[in-house]
């Protein structure tokens, strides 16, 4: 019942934002109501699960381990881009460049999206979880093209139709997977995750390696990997800001997510390095060819969709390289969120200041917007794994799990990581160390827009650093 | 204490007989160009009246100026310890050949950094050439060394010059290429015939003695005489290394007094080779010496591998 | 699946293969949704056959329901759309027809390969109703590679969706009603936005012609 | 002097030791006791080389007159910088001398590490002096310093006993009647363009002359002429630029995944899925 709390508040926002309509202040007091209570639902779904284990809420919707850490991470984050949102939505009426029936879709939509989102990770059956996902990319769909620009249409009319085909062939495979599974029982009875599992090893293992293909596919082109990543980068570059971050930060990993509860069914049917062998194949992909673009990249925005890529493709390499790996590449999946939504927010607040989303005509981000440099310069250290944050620990035990079994791929990752490094930091010294133009005011847009990235940064040292017992456990309960 | 003993004739022998080195190298020289040449004794007229001579320093020269004269001096004193002149005792902490090579660099050091004291032009360019020229020198002194060593199994001198006395003829291609090498290493470091010449004072080709244009009085003796020793410690190496014969004679005063005389037989033989190699070799362009060290080096490293595929 | 019934569905089967290689030979926008029509109200059948046998009222609703919204409610959409901006002519396509064919042949040869000989246990009686729902929804993702025009592009996602339903029905999944209407929602939805989105484009671009939208790429 | 491994310091001894383990390599035989030879060929080169870089180093910026205006002037660092220097040149000195026991002190730390278990070090050490096994070669670092220092009192104690009557006066440098000006003295790069003209092919130096005449026609009468010697980096030249090269080159062709036509997108999806079908289901 925790899980229809959490769904109802979102249908409830949205209906009432939708009729609400003119006046935004209400329509802002509706988003931080609905988002302090998803956090407060995230933080009871994670005690409660921690004491009684599997939690079965309703007839449609189930926790497992898996799922509660998405489900944090969704609510963690959802919450920081809503609340960043008001910010960022005022100071763009301030600026003019949306009026008020925008502000007001936007909300309705953020509302849906979020909805899609914890009913994907909480549902109890693939075919559910399918027409969840398939709610987001519906729910998105919009808000890429929210600025009436033709650049946005194209980006967004890319984002639907391939994320319909990858889909469409994801739908495929859950189907496959459903008739696998089915083939024993009577029609009728209700399939969910646990009695595919049951089921799995009694699979045909030849129909099951074609089903896992296209399931892999079809969320791949959702996660971003690399032949189905060409929607991501445009995608994330027009989206408004809290929508990319919320994209790239959450939406790709509860993609991964899905193909995670696959695999663990066609490891029993077709042996468990067939899918390894798939994803080290997609991670080392996704990780060089992002890495090679990343190097030259022109504008700012873009090069935070491939390094999301790059860093998908780091926790399939995770996942493929299993052992010690497959922990590192969950963790490095919620830290990635976390990061990848400090650098979008801080993105979003140059990108009000300066206007443009070219590297070249932005500089002296630091004497302009001093807490945003910071914050930026911040999550820049986080996203390429430096030390004090988390995502070392967890490259640095994927390499580690990676070196003994694939020393060459591994290196080759190791290699790309390096030409990451390399563009990032041409972008940190052109755009944030450099000097400021004139003309270019100095001071933060409004309190909205940096407060939520601090409190982000906050929760990301605390959990890169002491890393909490319980949320240890969950994890490997996770995995198995 | 038989050890200080033979160490103090070592001393005597080396400071007393290397003038006369010099004295006799250009006596033949001067025979060769038919010339009269000096009398043998003429070196240590020049030295005493230099030591009796006032003395004239620069004003820009700091405490490196007046203070390495003697450095280098007392250099080849500690340095005639190591000759192999009685081959049985071996005293094993300080004839090693990497610290001769070595106490060699430390007085070209300082003799290039009293060049550079000064301030005048033929100083600096005169340590320029000293160091580039000591810097590829330094690699086939210490290997034409190395040969022997790994054939001696021992880097000890005297337990060199003991197994050479007494060495299968398969060691004598390594040791002649070796020897070979030694006297081009000989030639370079003190300043002969090939690498520059001893007794001009020409900018375009002087070396050594642009140095220590400046000395004079008391400084320029000192320095002079460390030439000679220096000439004449290269000189007794080469005759304990490469010409063994009569190496151990008996024990008693009278063994050691036949030993000398051959050991001064050696040490004019080698004179004698100088003069000849310096009379007869034209002086080499600057820029082609390094090719001539470079075969020296090469030679030593043929010898070695001579020597281990034995 | 009685020996009656495997024939049928083979017959179904056909109709949706033919209907998805026609969308590739129609030069007009109403031939295609016409072949829309044809191939979604085929499914609608396949969809009523269990319902009429075993009487159950919720099969019955899924199946009026996908009838509906594939039939009637999508098709209405576009031609709304076609005749409000008189698009009769979809942009030609990249491969040339006899290319095309050629291409569809390999796609056909390819479905009846070794690659899927396993679902033969699976599918009970009908295999070659199987093979040729893969054979169809290989066709409909090339449609959506090969056309130039938006709409042509939504149709063969659309006629995507159609054939992997058709292939689930072959395999005998009948899964729970519910998730049937959901999936049809949500198709419903899909729909809608396309039309928006198609309404959007030919505002913005002038043309649905998808190769104009090139700027987004490297610089 | 230490880092030019010259004799009182602990460069020599630490040179000394890597010679001793590079010639008991050499003594191995075949292509690897080639190497070793060939390493501690090069490594008496460099350090002959570096005694020559500091004799330069020292010399040219320490030595003879001031070459600026504001070298005329310069005054001596405080106390506190010239102790730090000097405990450490102390340090040298001391380590120099008591190379043995240090050394000693040191092969403890080997004997823990486990990756260097197997090459402890076979070196005895008993009482300062440094012995590589079957007595190859010994060195006594005191021995080797009371010794240079012996000497060399001796030697000044004589000269000074004989030479005490003579007068020392101070007086100008000899510089062939000319006055000395600041450009006589030679310069860093004219130290060592001796020695990277005979590298020339490795360090590949360029040299530019500029001649300017008084007027254009005759070219009898050089107006002003200007040598520019220069040396370009051989490690840029030879490593970073290719390497930047390739890695730019890589990254326009990943561009071009990115071309922006939607159906080329989708083929790529397509091409994967036909890709992965044929290479599992074999």
């Amino acid at each position: 019942m925790i899980i229809l709390i959490v769904i109802l508040t979102l249908i409830l926002a949205s209906a009432l934002s939708f009729f609400l309509g003119k006046n935004i202040r209400s329509l802002e007091k509706i988003v931080i109501v609905s988002s302090l209570i998803e956090l407060a639902a995230a933080g009871y779904v994670f005690f409660n699960f921690l004491a009684n284990g599997q939690i079965s809420l309703a007839p449609l919707f189930s926790l497992d381990a898996l799922g509660v850490l998405f489900f944090c991470l969704i609510a963690v984050i959802g919450a920081a881009a809503s609340f960043y949102s008001i910010g960022y939505l005022r100071a763009e009426m301030q600026k003019g460049i949306i009026t008020v029936e925008r502000v007001n879709i936007f909300y309705v939509l953020l509302h849906l999206f979020l909805l899609a989102m914890f009913t994907a990770v909480s549902a109890d059956s693939p075919i559910f979880a399918w027409i969840a996902i398939e709610a987001t990319t519906l729910s998105t769909a919009f808000l890429i093209c929210f600025y009436k620009k033709p650049s946005s249409i194209e980006a967004a009319w890319k984002y639907l139709i391939i994320n319909s085909v990858g889909l469409l062939l994801a739908f495929l495979g859950t189907m496959l997977f459903i008739a696998l599974a089915s083939k024993g029982v009577e029609a009728g009875e209700w399939l969910n995750w646990q009695s595919i599992l049951t089921a799995a090893t009694n699979f045909n293992p030849s129909i099951a390696k074609v089903a896992f293909i296209l399931v892999m596919l079809g969320y791949g082109t959702k996660m971003g990997l690399v032949p189905m990543h060409t929607w991501l980068p445009d995608a994330h570059s027009k989206a408004p800001v809290p929508v990319s971050s919320l994209l790239s930060g959450v939406l790709l990993s509860v993609a991964f997510f899905l193909i995670l509860r696959f695999k663990s069914a066609v490891d029993l049917a077709a042996g468990a390095d067939f899918s390894q062998h798939l994803f080290i194949g997609f991670g080392v992909l996704s990780i060089v060819v992002s890495a090679l673009i990343i190097l030259r990249q022109k504008n700012y925005k873009r090069l935070l969709a491939y390094s999301s890529i790059e860093h998908m493709g780091i926790a399939a390499l995770g996942f493929g390289f299993g052992g010690i790996g497959a922990f590192a590449a969950l963790l490095h999946i919620l830290y990635h969120g976390l990061a990848k939504s400090i650098l979008f927010l801080s993105a979003g607040n140059i990108f009000l200041k300066y206007g443009s989303t070219k590297i070249k005509n932005v500089s002296g981000v630091l004497q302009a917007l001093p807490i945003t440099g910071v914050l930026f310069i911040l999550g820049f250290l986080a996203i390429v794994g430096l030390p004090p944050f988390g995502i070392f620990f967890t490259e640095f035990y994927v390499f580690s799990a990676g070196i003994k079994t694939q020393p060459v791929l591994a290196g080759l990752a190791i290699i790309a990581l390096i030409f990451v490094f390399a563009g990032f930091l041409k972008l940190i010294s052109k755009m944030i160390l450099s000097k400021k133009p004139e003309e270019v005011a100095v001071g933060e847009a409004n309190v909205w827009t940096y407060v939520p990235i601090v409190i982000l940064v906050i929760v990301f040292v605390v959990a890169s650093l002491f890393l909490p017992e319980q949320l240890k456990t969950v994890i490997n309960l996770a995995i198995k | 204490m038989t050890l200080a003993f033979i160490w103090t004739i070592q001393i005597i022998l080396v400071l007393g007989l290397s003038p006369l080195l010099i004295g006799i190298i250009k006596k033949i020289k001067a025979r060769l160009q038919s010339r009269q040449g000096i009398n043998l004794l003429q070196p240590y007229r020049d030295l005493w009246k230099l030591l009796h001579k006032d003395e004239v320093i620069s004003t820009d020269a700091s405490w490196i100026f007046k203070f390495s004269p003697y450095l280098i001096f007392g250099l080849t004193i500690f340095l005639a310890i190591n000759l192999p002149v009685f081959a049985r005792l071996n005293f094993p902490y300080v004839g090693d050949f990497l610290l001769v090579a070595y106490v060699l660099a430390l007085g070209t050091f300082f003799l290039a950094l009293a060049g550079l004291d000064i301030g005048s032009a033929f100083g600096g360019f005169g340590s320029s050439r000293e160091m580039t020229l000591a810097s590829l020198a330094e690699g086939g002194l210490i290997f034409s060394f190395l040969v022997l060593a790994i054939a001696a199994k021992s880097t000890n001198i005297y337990a060199i010059a003991g197994f050479v006395s007494q060495a299968s003829v398969f060691y004598l291609l390594p040791i002649i290429l070796a020897a070979i090498s030694f006297v081009m290493c000989l030639l370079a470091e003190n300043s002969r015939y090939p690498f520059d010449n001893p007794s001009t004072h020409l900018e375009l080709t002087m070396v050594h003695e642009a140095m220590i244009l400046e000395y004079s009085g008391k400084r320029l003796a000192l320095i002079e005489w460390a030439a000679y020793n220096k000439l004449f410690i290269f000189a007794a190496l080469a005759a304990g290394l490469f010409l063994p014969f009569g190496l151990s004679f008996g024990a008693g005063i009278f063994g050691m007094l036949i030993y000398l005389a051959i050991f001064s037989l050696k040490i004019l033989f080698i004179g004698v080779l100088v003069a000849v190699l310096e009379s007869t070799l034209a002086k080499f362009r600057f820029f082609r010496l390094p090719d001539l060290l470079f075969t020296a080096f090469i030679l030593n490293i043929l010898a070695i591998v001579l020597i281990i595929s034995l | 699946m009685t020996p009656i019934l495997s024939q049928f569905s083979y017959i179904i089967a056909i109709v949706v293969f033919l209907s998805a290689v026609g969308f590739h030979l129609s030069r007009k926008n109403i031939n295609l949704v016409f072949l829309y029509i044809l191939q979604s109200s085929a499914i609608a059948v396949l969809l009523f056959i269990p319902a009429i046998q075993e009487m159950d009222f919720l099969l019955l609703l899924a199946a009026v329901l996908t009838l509906a919204i594939k039939a009637v409610f999508a098709p209405y959409f576009f031609l709304r759309l076609i005749r409000r901006h008189e698009l009769t002519f979809t942009s030609n396509a990249y491969l040339s027809l006899p290319l095309t064919l050629i291409t569809l042949a390999l796609l056909a040869g390819l479905a009846y390969s070794h690659v899927f000989k396993s679902f033969v246990d699976l599918s009970g009686g009908n295999m070659h109703a199987v093979s040729l729902a893969i054979a169809a929804i290989f066709v409909s993702i090339f449609l959506s590679i090969n056309r130039r025009g938006a709409l042509s592009q939504i149709i063969g996602v659309l006629s995507l969706e159609n054939t992997i339903v058709a292939l689930t029905l072959f395999l005998g999944v009948v899964d729970s009603s519910g998730l049937d209407i959901g999936v049809s929602f949500d198709i419903g939805v899909w729909v809608v936005i396309a039309v928006l989105f198609l309404s959007m484009i030919y505002k913005q671009f002038g043309s649905l012609d998808v190769s104009t939208m090139k700027k987004l790429k490297e610089e | 002097m230490a880092i030019s491994a010259l004799p009182p310091f602990n460069g020599f001894f630490s040179e000394w030791l890597c010679f001793q383990s590079l010639f008991s390599g050499a003594n191995l035989g075949g292509s690897l006791g080639l190497t070793f030879l060939l390493s501690a060929g090069f490594l008496a080169f460099t350090s002959a080389l570096a005694a020559a870089c500091f004799v330069k180093a020292f010399g040219v910026s320490f030595l003879a007159r001031t070459r600026s205006h504001e070298a005329e002037h310069a005054k001596e660092a405080g106390p506190a910088m010239l102790s730090g220097m000097g405990i450490l040149a102390l340090l040298t000195l001391v380590f120099g001398v008591f190379a043995g026991s240090i050394s000693g002190l040191l092969a403890k730390t080997s004997l823990g590490l486990s990756s260097l278990a197997g090459s402890e070090l076979e070196s005895v050490f008993n009482f300062n002096n440094l012995q590589t096994p079957q007595n190859f070669s010994a060195v006594s670092a005191p021995a080797v310093f009371s010794g240079l220092l012996l000497a060399i009192g001796v030697v000044a104690a004589v000269i000074y006993f004989i030479t005490r009557k003579n007068k020392v006066t101070a007086n100008r440098t000899w510089d062939c009647g000319h006055d000395i000006r600041q450009g006589m003295e030679i310069t860093a790069t004219g130290f060592a363009r001796s020695i990277i003209v005979i590298f020339r092919g490795l360090l590949k130096p360029t040299k530019q002359t500029s001649i300017e005449y008084h007027d254009d026609e005759m070219r009898y009468f050089p107006k002003r002429q200007s040598i520019d010697v220069g040396r370009d980096d051989v490690y840029q030249h030879f490593f970073y630029i290719p390497l930047k090269r390739v890695s730019y080159w890589l990254s326009e062709m990943a561009k071009k995944i990115q071309n922006g036509n939607v159906n080329l997108y989708i083929l790529y999806i397509f091409a994967t899925l036909i890709i992965l079908l044929l290479i599992t289901v074999r």
